[in-house]
């Protein structure tokens, strides 16, 4: 691997990284603060795409980058008022499903209003071209902006969950919802502010990721459970955690791409000949790259046999 | 200040509190006394909001009628539940913070109040208030009702699981906020510390106030300390 | 046969990843049926029912039953060569246990050659060009092309990635030994939002020319990765450029640069030509799917020569049978049930003049660079077809 | 740990009465003897080919949600990766089949299911180990990156999994058994009947075992079980295993009636979830709820999906709804309505309950009709825009189509209105009068 | 020590140490009490009594130390080890089964040690011995009448003694209780010391308890621990007059009543 490829491989990685915690700084919202897994993140996601789409059909993309997500958050808002808050009491599974069918309902809902197939969703000008050029490949303004909108998320989960108490509220109010009553917090309000806010941050990175990659029906699902694998890893309730997670996972998937080496590599390198006829030839055969984009679950599954509390975690569930 | 008349609250269909009658005056500690079930614990939640109830409560000369518990808490009434619920997995310094309403500015009461008060709660101060030992969760509980700067703090069985020494040390905070103006309605199962700091005690039997009177009434009146209180 | 009503079980998924895929095929096919309706040398009335089979073999299998419970006699399919198999496997046994009740599978799209060869079934008729006759065509048309000096492989990682990829590079060593593989990727199905790292990998093996036989949001984001990082002297070779979401994707970003290969495209002549303007006028969408008309086009002239709609009876005749459609005269090669017709190479160009139907409003279409004769795209089959007796 | 319990849901408020009721129960016989008819006769009242395959769908479906009943609703372990088990299941027994009818293994078709839970078992006690060294949220992630693990492996092996065409097989091999070669379909059916009564038979024995109770202690609090002797992980892990078991008959059987598996499609994540929703939408917190979560995720995949284009959308409905009103799932509000029985308080609800149906009925039927019309509009366009609905005909295009099944939707949803206030109180009476008699019952 | 000598000391604590992060909780607590006797804890909030049970039981691994029951190490074990060799704790936060009935719940607790086990093979209505016992544990902490009630619809004082029913249930000779009559009324608590009296007759049992009442009422011996350490092991009557204790402890008001009642 040469320098050249060795750079440009780090800033994709860097890049799909910031994606990746754009995509998840708001289930991590949720996740951490009120414990709810919530299935229809990516069905926000997809929502503020296909807003945003329709949007800025009217009112052009700047003022549809601001508009989309607030409805996003409007409508996650009164999700929470209206479904979730119902289920509350009746523990998380309950409240895992409820955004379960809602992922059903937005997907059929989607594809009813805008059809079935991909919308010409497009890049607004000032967006389009590359950025700079870097030994001839060219870094692109788009994904420059996601790094820039995901590293601006940091910052504002970061500034709401330190320097609020939103995220004390809600976590004693999990225990104890009456107490946190008692001690004079608005505790429905703030469960509401708090998943309005995470869906609105969905809708967010719906609005640039859609035209950045596509905006489709099977956009929420084919990003469905990588963020999970992002937050869980991270460390439950750990913003830090869900951001180094991204950028390892980011990272590690980029580079995984390179290695084209297999076991079968490994044990000729060892002198161990190996044939088609050799036992597990299948799995021996597989090349890192070919695996690349299955890691992260394997990444997950390890790290939550020896480190359960993920990355920067402290709690363990 | 806190005016109770004809209470009658309710756990769903059962019918716990048969029209109580009673009030609190400005820097006063008032003792509510009773045997278990009796239905102390009860009034506190009804006046804090978090039981149904029917009747008369005011406040300040303002009912409290269809408040929710995050207004009541803001008008400036304290609550420490029995039941303590301390929230496990934030700090004890966590814990004191979301005692505060807003910013915490203009309280009478401080951190450094707090944990002059308790030292122990000092030393302990970024440990996960779950962790904490039964009689430090019962003294944070207190601290952080107080950090709500209440005018009047309703506070359940405090002396419940700590140590006799500190059990004297709550007395003496107690006598101590009502030299700074502060109400107290101090629910209590031992008469002990009850009857040494209280200006009024009520005794209440089945759902409704059955004995009225100072401390030194009360220990002259054996029918009521032998029938409704158990010695 | 006169007057008679043919039913015909589409058995393809509505929902899932390929639901606009489908979606636009079902029309397709209510569309033509309507179509064939109004005129039929045979007489008889199509009529089509359409049933979601989630792209589940498990599913189809279902389906399948339903639609013989409705009275289905002809069943047709084409996403994805898992539904194939089960159903031709189905229908083997159903055939054979309820003799009188047979009933005919016709594919529309699904490519894998092993329909055709290891595992073909006489009740099975393939109307699309399989894998390797498409493959056969590319690299005839990369044989001419001696600026292609190195080859990179990028494919989804299931049996028809592994097919193109194996192909290619059987064809090119054949065809093209000069020609160097720089690269042979697999990538899973459906899971990369991110292609960067296999453009930036493309780009580091100095390849001119890449093949792939993906399709969907998979073809989408390769394409428009390989744009934004500014890959502008690499040519695409694909199967699937035509198909639902992936012109869009590409834009105005690709053109001159993607090359698809297939039986058909927009801006043919004739009946097809003016199917494919009223579909868009009715629709808003691409008709891509021609063999949708070779289905109607095959049972027609199989019924007027059978004199029957029996599926036995015209299922013998369909074997071998030459017939016109959209591409000209095509044959239905008797050994193996693959239906030999010409294919084209198309290349992602500006629509206008001669071929004016731009793709999915984009304002660009595949325009047809080369066209080769049925012969040339034709490969053997090693099929044993097991005739009922 | 408190997590780990709510995380569970919640459980039967009455689940225990094993120790009083004498084991020759003849509540429990009839109960049992109508589920053995039930299963026999059910394919002489549905005739048709379709009928018959999603009879036999239900049947093992009915052994595969039970199985994963064991751990959600009686282990509290919400698991997202249970089609691993069913599906690697399905493999083996194919693989196994093929063997045995390319005559290198001397096993009968009807002892493959076993094959199939050997092989779910032998992968649960594989997999497991990892799996259930965690509970509560933990467990359920390593499941789904399991799950995800073994779902794209399958198709990186076609060795194994036969690549996207999957594996197919002839379940007619051997000498016939009794007559019997298994090739009819119905004979397939009873097969999997055969299995059906027995597993369900064998996992309702295992809630009444030291495991099983142990099991539902573990889902209340794990961190007790510890201090009177048990290793919760054991616990966790030994259930694992037997849940695997019977999630492999299951698949086995799902394998021998379809002859085909794919790995795309049965070992998927979807399927997982498929099992998730259904059990805990026919009732986690009771023994029969997955049973009847069973035959709603068959109806739903296989019929309504025939019915309407609109499956999904119902279906996403229908979900929504039941979680948020009936969170303990159908059997929930069975096992209300059995109390009222009890207490002979339910012929007088009846009325309330024809007129909250009736009027929901009319609601949804607006409803439908709306959403009929939209997807017709958008699928089924080339048709023209007339659409058949339950016998009416609808213009997708006309207004005054619109406008009566808005009108039917509206009057539907007021009346439904007026009826759900009047029920609730009646229902709010019903249960205080009850209360009453309980308590009258506990002070007698 | 002689191994006899030591079978005869049910429990002994020998220089056990715990710290979390930096603070050290346990500074070095020995303790030795022997077969049969009723020990009662007393101590300050927050000194470690709690901790020491928690050492004790498994729950916590301590820092440096060892802890011997029945001269067989037990410290670093996991709980259900120590459970398997005789020990049984009860919480002072009620740590029942709550969705399970009062019978299903004390079912539980008797089942390891009567050899059940993993048995999944074998029905429990038919294990006679497992199912008459917890009839008599039911008897004993008198909660025949509420047999099929869910435990978390019990009131407060009947949790209580259910928790202890589970405790004692596996039959161990060893129980640890920890303020087992908190939340109690007087009448509720004297009830309390006859049924925790009766049911661990003839086990050693340790105790924590911050209520004198009950402490004098039931303790054979009291260990007072202040800042993790056991400063005094001694007779009731010893103890309420060592002078460390009562400054450290009791109080002086508390103190002087408590002199005058007894
Ligand atoms: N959540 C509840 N649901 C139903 N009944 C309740 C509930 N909480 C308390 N009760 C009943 O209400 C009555 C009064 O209870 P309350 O807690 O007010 O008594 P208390 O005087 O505070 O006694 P304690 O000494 O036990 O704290 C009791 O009979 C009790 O059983
Ligand atoms: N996991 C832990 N992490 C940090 N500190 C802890 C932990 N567990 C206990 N402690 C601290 O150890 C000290 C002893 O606690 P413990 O619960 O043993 O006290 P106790 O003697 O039982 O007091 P009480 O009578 O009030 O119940 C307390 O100060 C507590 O905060
Ligand atoms: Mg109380
Ligand atoms: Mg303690």
């Amino acid at each position: 691997m040469n320098l050249e490829f060795f750079v440009i491989s780090l800033l994709n990685g860097i890049s799909y990284g910031l994606l990746l915690f754009m995509l998840s700084s708001g289930l991590t919202l949720i996740f951490s603060m009120m414990g709810v897994l919530n299935f229809a993140h990516t069905s926000f996601y997809m929502l503020g795409a296909y807003f945003a789409y329709t949007l800025s059909g009217v009112i052009g993309f700047w003022p549809a980058l601001v508009a989309a997500p607030l409805l996003i958050g409007a409508l996650g808002a009164l999700f929470e008022r209206y479904a979730l808050r119902r289920v509350h009491k009746f523990g998380h599974v309950p409240e895992l499903l409820v955004t379960f069918g809602l992922s059903y309902l937005v997907l059929e809902v989607v594809q009813l209003v805008w059809g079935r197939s991909t919308v010409p969703y497009g890049l607004p000008a000032q967006l389009q071209g590359p950025l700079f050029t870097l030994y001839g490949t060219q870094f692109p303004k788009s994904r420059s902006f996601i790094m820039l909108v995901a590293v601006l998320m940091l910052l504002s989960v970061w500034l709401l969950l330190t320097r609020t108490r939103i995220g004390l509220v809600i976590q004693a109010a999990l225990k104890h919802p009456h107490m946190v009553e008692a001690l004079g917090h608005n505790v429905p309000r703030v469960f509401m502010l708090v998943f309005g806010g995470g869906c609105a941050l969905a809708g967010l990175a719906g609005v640039i990721g859609g035209n950045t990659y596509v905006t489709e029906p099977a956009m929420a699902a084919s990003v469905g459970s990588i963020i999970f694998v992002v937050v869980v890893v991270g460390g439950m309730g750990s913003l830090a955690g869900a951001f180094l997670a991204s950028l390892l996972i980011g990272l590690v998937q980029t580079f995984a791409v390179a290695l084209d080496y297999s076991l079968v590599h490994a044990f000729t390198r060892l002198g161990v000949q190996v044939t088609e006829q050799t036992f597990g030839y299948p799995v021996l055969r597989l090349t890192i790259s070919q695996v690349a984009p299955i890691l992260p679950y394997l990444f997950l599954v390890l790290i939550l046999i020896f480190r359960p509390k993920g990355l920067l975690g402290t709690r363990e569930d | 200040m806190l005016k109770m008349e004809n209470l009658h609250a309710y756990y769903g269909k059962s019918h716990v509190l048969h029209g109580v009658t009673f009030d609190v005056q400005p820097g006063e500690i008032v003792a509510l006394l009773g045997r278990n079930g009796s239905g102390r614990s009860t009034a506190a939640k009804a006046i804090m909001g978090l039981v149904d109830w029917e009747g008369t409560l005011e406040w300040k000369g303002r009912s409290l009628r269809g408040r929710k518990a995050y207004e009541i808490a803001h008008l400036g009434l304290g609550y420490v539940p029995e039941s303590r619920d301390v929230f496990p997995n934030l700090t004890v310094h966590q814990n004191l913070l979301l005692g505060q309403k807003g910013s915490g500015r203009g309280s009478r009461w401080t951190f450094d109040d707090m944990y002059a008060m308790f030292p122990r709660l000092k030393e302990r101060r970024n440990i996960e208030a779950g962790v904490m030992s039964g009689g430090e969760q019962q003294m944070l509980t207190l601290c952080r009702t107080l950090m709500g700067d209440p005018d009047l703090i309703i506070i359940d069985e405090p002396t419940e699981g700590l140590a006799p020494k500190i059990v004297e040390l709550v007395a003496e905070y107690l006598t101590r906020l009502k030299e700074r103006g502060i109400s107290v309605l101090l629910i209590e199962q031992k008469l002990t510390i009850a009857m040494t700091i209280s200006d009024r005690a009520l005794v209440m039997g089945h759902g409704s106030i059955v004995f009225q009177g100072t401390p030194d009434e009360l220990r002259a009146n054996s029918y009521v300390r032998k029938e409704w209180l158990e010695v | 046969q006169k007057g008679e009503t043919v039913k015909i079980a589409w058995l393809d998924p509505l929902s899932g990843l390929m639901a606009a895929v489908g979606t636009n095929q079902l029309k397709s096919f209510q569309f033509i049926s309507e179509e064939f309706n109004r005129k039929n040398a045979s007489g008889v009335k199509f009529e089509i029912i359409g049933i979601d089979n989630k792209l589940s073999p498990q599913e189809t299998t279902s389906a399948l039953r339903s639609a013989m419970d409705q009275g289905a006699r002809y069943v047709v399919q084409g996403n994805g060569s898992g539904p194939a198999l089960a159903i031709m496997d189905a229908l083997e046994k159903h055939n054979a246990r309820n003799p009188g009740k047979e009933v005919v599978y016709l594919n529309y799209a699904a490519v894998d050659p092993d329909l055709t060869n290891s595992k073909c079934s006489y009740w099975h008729f393939r109307l699309d060009a399989d894998t390797s006759m498409k493959m056969e065509a590319l690299t005839t048309f990369m044989k001419d092309h001696a600026e292609i000096k190195k080859v990179y492989l990028i494919n989804q990682n299931y049996s028809h990635g592994h097919q193109v990829s194996k192909y290619a590079k059987e064809n090119l060593k054949r065809k093209r030994p000069d020609v160097q593989i720089v690269g042979d990727d697999l990538h899973p199905l459906a899971q990369v939002r991110d292609f960067s790292p296999y453009i930036a990998k493309i780009k580091q093996s100095g390849a001119d020319t890449v093949i792939t036989g993906n399709w969907g949001s998979d073809l989408a984001l390769l394409i428009k990765a390989a744009n934004d990082a500014g890959l502008n002297n690499v040519n695409f070779y694909t199967y699937y450029g035509g198909v639902t979401g992936s012109p869009t994707a590409m834009g105005a970003g690709a053109a001159g640069r993607v090359y698809m290969v297939s039986y058909g495209h927009l801006n043919l002549p004739g009946d097809i030509g003016r199917i494919v303007g009223e579909y868009k006028k009715k629709f808003n969408d691409d008709m891509y799917t021609g063999a949708v008309y070779h289905a109607f086009a095959m049972l027609d002239a199989g019924f007027v020569k059978a004199k029957s709609t029996d599926p036995v009876k015209v299922a013998a005749v369909m074997e071998g049978m030459k017939f016109n459609s959209f591409n000209g005269e095509v044959e239905m090669r008797k050994t193996d049930h693959q239906l030999q017709q010409g294919l084209f190479v198309t290349r992602w160009e500006k629509a206008g003049g001669k071929y004016p139907v731009d793709a999915e409003n984009t304002g660009y279409t595949f325009v047809p660079v080369k066209y080769y004769e049925p012969y040339v795209a034709s490969t053997p089959t090693s099929c044993q077809m097991k005739r009922p007796s | 740990m408190r997590t780990t319990s709510s995380l569970s849901p919640a459980a039967a408020p009455d689940a225990t009465r094993y120790y009083r009721f004498k084991p020759l129960n003849v509540g429990r016989i009839v109960i049992w003897s109508l589920f053995a008819i039930a299963l026999i006769a059910a394919p002489r009242l549905f005739t048709s080919g379709l009928a018959l395959t999603m009879l036999s769908q239900i049947g093992y479906a009915t052994i595969i949600c039970l199985s994963y009943n064991i751990l959600l609703g009686q282990g509290g372990m919400l698991s997202f990766g249970h089609a691993v088990y069913t599906g690697l299941g399905s493999f083996i027994t194919v693989h196994a089949i093929n063997m045995a009818g390319a005559g290198q293994l001397p096993i009968p078709l009807w002892l493959m299911p076993l094959v199939g839970g050997l092989a779910g078992m032998f992968f649960a006690v594989l997999l497991g180990f990892v799996t259930t060294k965690k509970s509560g949220t933990t467990f359920a992630m390593i499941t789904l990156g399991i799950g995800e693990l073994v779902a794209s492996m399958a198709l990186m092996f076609p060795e194994f999994f036969g690549g996207e065409g999957g594996i197919t097989t002839d379940r007619v091999y051997g000498q016939p058994f009794f007559g019997i070669t298994f090739g009819p379909a119905i004979q397939v059916y009873y097969l999997i009947a055969a299995y059906c009564f027995v597993c369900t038979a064998a996992m309702y024995a295992f809630t009444g075992t030291p495991l099983g109770r142990i099991l539902n202690a573990v889902r209340d609090n794990p961190e007790r079980v510890e201090f009177i002797g048990y290793n919760t992980q054991r616990v966790r892990y030994f259930a694992f295993i037997i849940a695997g078991f019977f999630a492999g008959i299951g698949g086995a059987l799902a394998a021998i009636n379809f002859e085909i598996v794919t790995g795309a499609d049965s070992v998927s994540v979807v399927r997982s979830g498929g099992y998730l929703l259904f059990t805990f939408l026919g009732g986690a917190t009771f023994f029969f709820g997955p049973i009847i979560g069973a035959v709603l995720l068959v109806l739903a995949s296989v019929l309504l999906s025939e019915l309407s284009k609109a499956w999904l959308l119902y279906l996403g409905l229908v979900f929504l709804f039941m979680v948020m009103y009936a969170p303990g799932g159908i059997a929930s509000l069975i096992m209300m309505n059995l109390r009222l029985a009890r207490y002979g308080k339910l012929r007088g609800i009846v009325g309330a309950y024809l007129a909250l149906g009736g009027t929901a009925l009319v609601a949804v039927l607006g409803a439908a009709a709306m959403i009929e019309m939209t997807y017709h509009l958008q699928l089924n366009a080339a048709l023209g825009p007339r659409l058949e609905f339950l016998g009416a005909t609808l213009d997708a295009r006309s207004v005054a189509s619109w406008f009566g099944a808005g009108f039917v939707l509206a009057t539907g949803l007021g009346l439904f209105e007026l009826c759900r206030r009047q029920f609730l109180r009646q229902w709010g009476e019903i249960q205080e009068e009850i209360e009453h008699e309980i308590k009258r019952g506990e002070a007698a | 020590m002689t191994t006899d000598h030591q079978a005869a000391h049910a429990l002994e604590l020998r220089d056990l140490r715990k710290s979390f992060g930096k603070t050290e909780i346990i500074r070095g607590a020995n303790l030795t009490v022997r077969s049969g006797e009723r020990v009662a804890i007393i101590g300050p909030n927050g000194a470690g009594k709690s901790t020491l049970f928690n050492l004790i039981s498994g729950r916590f691994a301590p820092t440096s130390g060892q802890v011997l029951l029945h001269g067989a190490r037990i410290d670093g074990k996991a709980p259900f080890e120590i459970n398997r060799m005789g020990l049984s704790r009860s919480f002072q936060i009620t740590n029942i089964f709550p969705k399970l009935s009062v019978f299903e719940n004390l079912r539980c607790g008797v089942l390891w040690s009567l050899g059940y086990r993993y048995a999944f093979w074998r029905f429990l209505s038919k294990l006679q011995d497992a199912n008459e016992r917890a009839e008599q544990l039911m008897e004993m902490i008198k909660l025949d009448k509420k047999r099929d009630t869910l435990a978390m619809n019990l009131t407060y004082a009947e949790q209580r003694a259910l928790e202890i029913g589970i405790t004692i249930a596996g039959g161990a000779s060893v129980i640890l209780l920890d303020e087992p009559t908190a939340g109690m009324s007087k009448s509720e608590t004297t009830r309390f010391i006859h049924l925790i009296k009766e049911v661990t007759e003839g086990r050693t049992l340790l105790t924590v308890e911050h209520d004198m009442g009950v402490v004098f009422g039931l303790a054979d011996k009291i260990a007072v621990v202040v800042y993790g350490e056991v400063i005094a092991f001694d007779t009731p009557e010893n103890v309420r007059a060592n002078q460390r204790v009562q400054e450290a402890y009791l109080g002086s008001v508390i103190a002087a009543q408590q002199e005058g009642r007894h």
